[in-house]
């Protein structure tokens, strides 16, 4: 398998996670659709030091990094949600507009 | 030891130290103000003792007493001075006329420091723009002496002084304006950029006749402000009414002679095309100067304006005399310059004694004060006679040559001025019979005498009128070499107007 | 003796200028004496000149027709232009110094007694001699441009004299009146000078005649310096529209009047004309003029002489006329007559000016018809006053005959009809200085008070008196006799002889119509004047245009007054052009059109960048408001505008 | 043969996470989201990274998704899970995506077709030395993060109690 067969389903997973941010009214479905990105972007990274950059393996100390990185975010996003929750009772993006201008 | 700069930059030294002096010290200003201005004059006598006349060149003015220094390399510009036959006369007479006025300007009593400052910074300017031979460092002096003199009419001056300062300074700066235009023009047409007039006088050959017109016409504006010439004279009368004695005698003794001498010096020896061309307009514009000027004068009641338009009248003889492009008119214009200076001089210092003792020019006021005062009254006749140009007085020999030179080429027009003559002795004898004549006018009865001061600073300048009546040739001797070569160093150009 | 000619003219302006500054004013100055002393060593050294070339002792230069010629170089300019300072000493040149310091001496004399109690004597004698000296050069002087500056001088010293009682109003007026007209005259004398030197390049007399006689000088240019000199000539000399000042001249002291407007300055016109003769020879038409001017100021001024009641009056109209006649003689080549007449009238009209100063200065008035019979008072002055009218009224054998015959002489052998209006005017001269002599003299006294007060003058005046009286009996016989002064003044013109004359006259007409003319007038004037008035104010009152006319001077006057009213217009006119169109419109006409620029870019400046800047602001406070409804706290949709973003810029990559 | 594991692990990957964004029930798509993980970690083995492999399934699969699951839980009420779970801007989003997508379709084309070199071998001593040769910093780094995280959270879920007892 080449190179572009990684790339393109990194991309189309990237996509997904990407409309998922966008369309999703729950937070939690947000936050899940990150954690899509995270990964797409982990296929990628491996999948460059897999076809390119064979001789190391920068790549795959990247993607631990990123794991690891994701995690935290996750962490903190939903405990975020949490206290969010137990202050508006609600989890819905839309409301979340203190910051209106 | 470098004569030029020391005459040039003395009266500056002396109004540094007047700078010095406190403000109360008003005997000690005065007493340092006449004696800056009379080590000037003595120096420039030592500058007349050592000038040779008849060291002249054969195409371009041989100067003397050079002084050439690099002043700005990256321009070429340098600071360049020198003296020959036609500049060394109008110095002498600017520091004469500068120490007789400041003798006179004791008489001043308002903020005497900052009078005597301008007054000695408006010196270094005059004699600057004489010795000056880098059009850059001419037109350097030549503004100034702009600024003090906007002063000297601007707080000294009489009722209207603020106009008539403004307007001074405005219209001589309109056409300063298109002389630096002209000089900057001779600078870009000049292969190796240069400002050195003794260069551009070479040059001239390889600029187009058109391009000299123009120039000359910047040129002209310029200088035509100064001279007074026709259109541009209305500066004149106002200013000198207003301006106070001493500096309206300096104004009308020295500065009226820049123009001419920017004539000479400038438009004629850098530019002979565009002078050529401009020749016929120029004897008519001397004859409406002098006919003009004349009957003007004739209509003033106030006896400065008429001073005034009678200097106009007499640089209109110095047109004629430039018009005839000869060494009879050249001599002519520049010693009808150097007597007019005098005798205008002496004119407005007299009318400044009586000013200042009856606060009032009118013509009409007076009356009978041949009785009063004989000996003011002998003076002013004398210098009245001379202005008309009676021979035997200075007035005559200049203005005749000026006469004999304009008649050989344009005798039309030099008939009608003669017209000018007439009118000029009308109105001074009109002055004299209503001012000086006639019953006597109660109102004047305290006027007292002309006193010592004021007859020391108008004595030298009526002596000097009688000397040079009747032997003019001291003044000939110094310029008639330097006319000569002058007036030749075209021949070719002007041969048919010859 | 000839050599220090040129001191003559230097030592009275020496003491002019000494008397001015030297001494003090007043009564007893001592200066008086000093002038006398000056003038009495002036008039010794050009009598014996006079005398020496009258009588042949000093001849001629050889070939040439001066005595003398010296010069020293006054002013050099130019390629070879130079002006010299030097003394042409001819006939005319010594004769006329002899009568100028005669004449001058002896009314500096008659002056001690006239203005004895004149404050200002002092500066009366500065001014005499200052006058003299002028004359004296302007008759010595070799170059044209000299005698020039001499004539202007002379022409201010008689604007001095004249006006010298300046305090009065009259004297004051008359002497800016006398200088302005004689410089109005001037002019003509100045542009001929011009033209002179445009073409010979030279003011030398000698040098001039040669170039001249070698004929450089064109015709037409020859007129035209001619009519020039003539327009001086009609200035100085009082000729016909140029004569206004002299009646008025009369304000000043009356010796001035003898010296000045009877002797001297008047003659400088004559002199010029006689000077430069050369140039009129070669310009017949000038000739012409010179002559028809002459005629015609001989005539008008005999006219207004008629009527004049102002004895000094009577006196200048009577010198314009004697100088018309001067004029005439020249015009008609009647060189050597004009001059002999010029020399004869000097004494005479001297003579009558200073008896009129004594008659004037006894009775203090000059209006004749306040006095009358005063020759029971007055005896000498009467006397000598009777032989000059003689004199000049044409009695034969006196000098004025001889030279009033010479003149119409030579007007005869020219032109008939100027022969006979001379011989008219002469008859008028006659009538009228005879009816002057009998209005003062003969007849009783009209005014009593005057009469009783009347006294003789002293002998400082009556002195000079006799002088003159013996001078006009004597001088015309002597000089005419043998042709003496025919010897010394002379000049041969190609083709008109002095003598030769056209057409002779029968030997008798001419002395006899002389002679019958003035008994004629003599007759005339006893009948009208001698007894009482009564007739000559019967014929006053029937013609009265015709003396009202007369009276007005023929409304010269009144021309040249409308003339100086004209230019004062024309002045008026210009300072008003000057200080509202030059001034007014194209100064500060000016300074409103920099002012409305101004204006302009100060209200370009306020709406439009100002404008902009704030345009700016509000544009970006607009877009800001704009802006704000976006952001609506919406979390997602900022991450859609930055997809959104990302997608643009995708495509555009892909485009690209 | 390496074909088919290739296309069969992306078509899980690219299903699940489908389902993850499109499913109406938040419980699903988290279920999903951990079937989605399991595809990536799947396609790592296929790239031969065999301690990522692991790694993945360790720390992603269990975790992270359990982690989800619980927050669905406590935090979800019963409505939430039948609402409507996209907004209403759907259609501008895929548009976005689509356009995005064929972005991403030309920069990956340059690489079509570059075949691999070398026998994919274990890695994880290697990714071992690196960890603590190059990347010794980074390592040190990450710790912090994550106990940074760990504090957050206690902090988040203790502070609320803490908020609730204020009024």
């Amino acid at each position: 398998m080449s190179l572009s067969h990684y790339l393109v389903v990194s991309a189309a997973l990237f996509l997904i996670g990407l409309f998922g941010a966008l369309t999703r009214r729950n937070t939690i479905g947000i936050l899940m659709s990150i954690e899509l990105i995270f990964n797409a972007a982990n296929l990628n990274l491996v999948a460059f030091n897999r076809y390119l950059h064979f001789d190391a393996l920068h790549g795959n100390v990247i993607t631990l990094f990123v794991m690891g990185i994701a995690a935290a975010e996750a962490v903190v996003g939903l405990a975020l949600l949490m206290a969010i929750y137990r202050n508006l009772n609600t989890i819905y993006a839309e409301d979340f507009n203190l910051l209106k201008g | 030891m470098e004569l030029l700069s020391t005459i040039t930059f003395l009266p500056l030294l002396g109004g540094l130290v007047i700078l010095c002096v406190p403000k109360e010290k008003v005997g000690l200003i005065r007493g340092l103000a006449i004696f800056t201005t009379a080590a000037t004059f003595a120096a420039s006598l030592f500058l007349l003792g050592g000038f040779d006349p008849n060291l002249v060149g054969e195409s371009i003015p041989k100067l003397q007493y050079v002084e050439q220094l690099n002043w700005i390399p990256s321009l070429g510009v340098h600071y360049f001075m020198g003296v020959d036959g036609l500049s060394v006369p109008i110095i002498l007479l600017t520091t004469l006329l500068s120490f007789l006025a400041a003798i006179y300007s004791i008489g001043i009593e308002t903020r005497v420091k900052e009078f005597f400052f301008w007054y000695l910074l408006l010196e270094v300017g005059m004699i600057g723009v004489f010795c000056a031979m880098d059009l850059f460092l001419f037109y350097l002096f030549w503004e100034l002496t702009l600024v003090p003199m906007y002063f000297l009419i601007g707080v000294w001056g009489g009722p209207k002084k603020e106009f008539a300062a403004i307007k001074f300074f405005l219209f001589t700066l309109f056409g300063s304006v298109f002389m630096l235009l002209g000089i900057l023009a001779l600078y870009f047409a000049s292969t190796p950029h240069t400002f050195n007039m003794l260069e551009l006088m070479q040059a001239n050959g390889s600029w187009s006749r058109s391009f000299q017109i123009v120039v000359f016409i910047a040129f002209y504006l310029g200088l035509a402000v100064k001279i007074p010439a026709f259109p541009f004279h209305t500066w004149l009368p106002l200013a000198h009414v207003e301006a106070p004695t001493p500096v309206s005698v300096i104004l009308a003794g020295v500065l009226l002679k820049m123009g001419v001498y920017g004539l000479i010096r400038i438009s004629y020896s850098i530019l002979p095309a565009g002078y050529e061309w401009f020749l016929p307009y120029l004897i008519i514009i001397a004859f409406i100067n002098i006919v003009y000027g004349a009957l003007c004068a004739m209509a003033q009641t106030d006896m400065k304006k008429m001073v005034a338009y009678s200097s106009v009248n007499h640089m209109g003889y110095c047109l004629l005399g430039l018009a005839a492009v000869s060494t009879t008119g050249f001599n002519g214009a520049i010693f009808q310059m150097i007597t007019h200076g005098i005798i205008t001089g002496a004119l407005f210092l007299l009318v400044g004694v009586l000013y200042d003792r009856a606060h009032t020019r009118d013509i009409t006021a007076f009356g009978g004060l041949g009785a009063k005062l004989p000996v003011y009254s002998g003076i002013m006749a004398l210098t009245c006679f001379a202005s008309l140009g009676l021979p035997g007085l200075a007035g005559f020999v200049g203005e005749f040559m000026c006469f004999l030179g304009a008649f050989a080429y344009w005798k039309f027009w030099t008939t009608l001025s003669v017209a000018g003559i007439l009118i000029t002795a009308a109105f001074f004898l009109r002055m004299m019979q209503k001012v000086f004549l006639g019953p006597f006018n109660e109102k004047w009865k305290d006027l007292p005498e002309i006193n010592l001061r004021e007859l020391i600073a108008v004595g030298p300048l009526a002596v000097l009128t009688v000397l040079f009546g009747v032997w003019p040739q001291l003044i000939l001797g110094l310029t008639d070499p330097t006319v000569k070569m002058i007036s030749n160093m075209y021949e070719h150009m002007f041969q048919l107007v010859r | 003796m000839l050599e220090h000619v040129y001191w003559i003219p230097l030592i009275p302006l020496f003491t002019s200028v000494v008397i001015l500054f030297g001494g003090k004013e007043g009564k007893d100055s001592k200066m008086p004496y000093l002038g006398i002393a000056a003038m009495a060593w002036c008039f010794l050294q050009s009598s014996v000149i006079f005398f020496q070339t009258l009588t042949g002792r000093i001849p001629l230069l050889e070939g040439k027709e001066y005595f003398l010629y010296e010069r020293i170089p006054w002013l050099s300019w130019g390629p070879n232009l130079k002006v010299h300072l030097g003394v042409l000493i001819d006939g005319p040149a010594a004769t006329l110094l002899f009568v100028v310091t005669l004449v001058s001496l002896l009314v500096q004399i008659y002056s001690l007694g006239y203005m004895y109690d004149d404050k200002r004597k002092k500066r009366y004698y500065a001014f005499l001699s200052f006058f003299t000296a002028a004359m004296l050069g302007l008759v010595v002087s070799s170059s044209l441009l000299i005698l020039f500056a001499a004539w202007e001088l002379v022409g201010v010293s008689s604007y001095l004299l004249i006006g010298f009682w300046f305090e009065k109003p009259g004297p004051a007026y008359a002497a800016k009146k006398a200088f302005i007209t004689t410089k109005l005259g001037d002019c003509g004398f100045y542009f001929g000078l011009l033209l002179l030197f445009s073409y010979t390049g030279t003011f030398d007399l000698v040098m001039l005649k040669s170039h001249v006689a070698q004929g450089l000088l064109p015709l037409e240019a020859a007129t035209a310096i001619g009519i020039g000199f003539l327009i001086g000539a009609i200035g100085k000399s009082a000729q016909m529209p140029l004569f206004i000042w002299l009646p008025d001249a009369m304000e000043g002291p009356t010796p001035v009047s003898a010296l000045i407007h009877a002797a001297t300055m008047v003659v400088a016109g004559i002199y010029l004309v006689a000077r430069v003769y050369f140039i009129y020879t070669s310009a017949p038409l000038a000739l012409g003029a010179v002559a028809w001017v002459g005629l015609f100021t001989a005539f008008l001024a005999a006219t207004m002489a008629v009527t004049a009641y102002d004895i000094k009056k009577v006196l200048a109209y009577s010198t314009i006329s004697q100088l018309g006649y001067m004029m005439l003689g020249l015009g008609v080549y009647g060189y050597t007559s004009a001059l002999f007449h010029l020399t004869t009238h000097a004494f005479f009209k001297a003579l009558l000016f200073l008896g009129a100063g004594s008659v004037i200065h006894s009775v203090h008035t000059n209006d004749m018809r306040e006095m009358g019979g005063l020759i029971k008072r007055m005896p000498a002055t009467a006397t000598t006053m009777g032989i000059a009218t003689l004199t000049i009224a044409g009695m034969p054998l006196l000098s004025g005959w001889w030279s009033k015959e010479a003149v119409l002489h030579a007007a005869y052998s020219h032109n008939w009809g100027m022969w006979l209006l001379g011989v008219l005017t002469a008859g008028l001269t006659s009538f009228y200085m005879c009816r002057l002599f009998f209005l003062t003299f003969i007849g009783e006294p009209r005014d009593p008070h005057k009469h009783q007060h009347a006294h003789e003058s002293p002998a400082t005046m009556t002195g000079p008196l006799w002088v003159l009286a013996m001078l006009s009996l004597f001088a015309g016989g002597l000089l005419h006799y043998n042709g003496l002064f025919e010897h010394l003044v002379h000049f041969e013109v190609v083709g008109h002889g002095e003598h030769a004359g056209g057409s002779h006259a029968p030997a008798f007409l001419l002395p006899g119509a002389a002679i019958f003319v003035f008994l004629l007038g003599l007759g005339f004037a006893y009948r009208l004047y001698a007894g009482s008035l009564k007739t000559a104010q019967g014929l006053r009152d029937r013609f009265e245009w015709a003396a009202d006319t007369l009276e007005r001077r023929y409304y010269f006057d009144d021309f040249f007054l409308w003339l100086v009213s004209l230019s004062d217009k024309l002045a008026a006119a210009c300072f008003w052009i000057d200080s509202r169109v030059v001034d007014a419109i194209f100064v500060d006409g000016w300074a409103l059109v920099v002012r409305a620029v101004a204006a302009a870019s100060d209200f370009f400046d306020d709406y439009f960048v100002d404008g902009a800047v704030d345009g700016m602001g509000t544009l970006t406070q607009d877009a800001g408001w704009g802006l704000r409804k976006l952001v609506r706290g919406q979390v997602q949709e900022y991450l859609l505008y930055v997809s959104l973003a990302v997608a643009v810029f995708a495509t555009f990559l892909i485009s690209r | 043969m390496e074909q088919i594991v290739f296309y069969s692990l992306s078509a899980v990957t690219l299903i699940a996470a489908l389902g993850v964004v499109t499913m109406r029930n938040v419980l699903h798509s988290a279920l999903m989201l951990g079937v989605a993980l399991m595809g990536v970690a799947g396609l790592f083995a296929a790239l031969g990274a065999d301690f990522l492999f692991a790694g993945q399934i360790v720390i992603y699969v269990t975790g992270v998704a359990v982690l989800v699951l619980f927050v669905v839980m406590l935090a979800g009420r019963e409505s939430d899970l039948h609402a409507r779970q996209t907004n209403e801007k759907w259609p501008l989003a895929v548009a976005i995506c689509a356009v995005i997508f064929f972005g991403f379709w030309r920069c990956i084309a340059p690489y079509a077709g570059t075949p691999t070199r070398t026998q994919p071998e274990p890695s994880t001593r290697a990714i071992g030395k690196l960890l603590l040769s190059d990347y010794a910093l980074p390592f040190e780094l990450i710790s912090l993060i994550l106990i940074a995280a760990m504090i957050g959270a206690i902090l988040f879920s203790r502070g609320g109690s803490a908020a609730e007892d204020a009024p």
